[in-house]
């Protein structure tokens, strides 16, 4: 189990790399990787978050997803900060024997990160900072769970 | 006292990250009415409460819960992680 | 686009990168990678398949992913030969602007793969050799797309 | 002429890879019949046809298909790629 809460890049290859070689046990593999995306005009996206609050909501998310799944291992990195278009915000990596468990907990842990992790995200644009709002169909995104 | 966070637009709407309150308020909604009650900054940051979320040390929690043994309470946007 | 069916081995690390680095307009990108699982006794997991039909049916199935959902791009590795436990058989990633577009398409392009690209697996123990029986619950799995 | 291919435990029940065939069979079924006719090891390997899956020119197709126009035949068990 590894959590990460950092403003520094990570390198996606390494990361999932090393994650899938020392995933004991496991025949599926998912990640999810989370990117700004280039959207026209935008400049930049600051991340704030919550310092203490966060590592202990994510790892919370993980327990969860370990509780309610069989996974041979579980991986979140989420960077605060600004970052420009293109940049990797976040990724989540599970390792499970079946792939349908690998799928469920990468999209639980997703669900999750988005509405009950405490982070905010502002956007930079020629005319100004915006505030990103939650959307009604990530809180929706939830109840499935 | 009790430490109080903000973040976000909750944050740059009233102009400071955190202070640190003496208060007598027995939930987190008499905490917001005292706050309300100081300065036109704070009456528009907690207009809306249904556009803010509220973390009693650390953990998600709600507008009624009491605040006997609290230390820190932090007020915030919706999440927008992922 | 790009459909790859080979004996070699695959850097999974290499290929993440350069498919997330390069899915240009992408929010949301998912990878899924089989491993052989290195169950009690199994030595080798060999893996047959139909040259010519396999690229074909796996290019339909890819094909497929891109006319039902919103996709900035898509990849599927498969390997073929003989296999040892904890290597890695297969890969499959989608990048798409939003992250249930790149869920849904991962998990559609691996319950087509398992049940419709012409691969067969077998197994080899202390005992001997076993074809890997196909599983209902795989066929099932189609139904719900 | 037609090429009749066979994977897996089919390839290996009939001890050959791929074999061209002259055939007057007008469906698949046909071909089958005629397959099962001629020596105890196909009859083996096309004993039950629940457990097997058919390919014309590379196409996954069913056992009443007509064989008019097809060059290429292939037999195997229910896949399992992944």
């Amino acid at each position: 189990m590894k959590v990460a809460v950092q403003s520094a890049p990570f390198d996606l290859g390494a990361e999932v790399e090393a994650f899938t070689s020392g995933a004991e046990g496991a025949g599926a593999v998912v990640t999810f990787t989370g990117i700004v995306r280039p959207d026209e005009g935008l400049t930049a996206m600051d991340i704030e978050h919550y310092p203490g609050m966060t590592e202990r909501a994510i790892s919370g998310i993980v327990e969860e997803a370990v509780r309610r799944w069989s996974l041979a291992d579980a991986l979140v990195i989420h960077r605060y900060g600004s970052l420009k278009p293109g940049e990797a915000i976040m990724m989540v990596a599970t390792a499970a024997p079946h792939r349908g468990d690998a799928f469920a907990a990468a999209e639980f842990l997703m669900d999750y990160l988005k509405s009950r992790a405490p982070f905010w995200k502002k956007e930079s644009r020629d005319g100004g900072e915006t505030w990103v709002a939650a959307k009604d169909a990530d809180e929706e995104a939830l109840k499935r769970w | 006292m009790i430490d109080v966070l903000y973040f976000a637009w909750v944050r740059e709407r009233i102009g400071l990250p955190r202070e640190r309150l003496e208060t007598s308020a027995v939930t987190v909604a008499d905490l917001i009415t005292q706050l309300r009650a100081r300065e036109e900054r704070y009456a528009a940051a907690f207009a809306d409460l249904s556009a803010l979320r509220v973390a009693l040390d650390q953990e998600l929690s709600s507008f009624d819960a009491p605040l006997a043994g609290v230390r820190e309470v932090a007020f915030f946007p919706p999440m927008t992680g992922g």
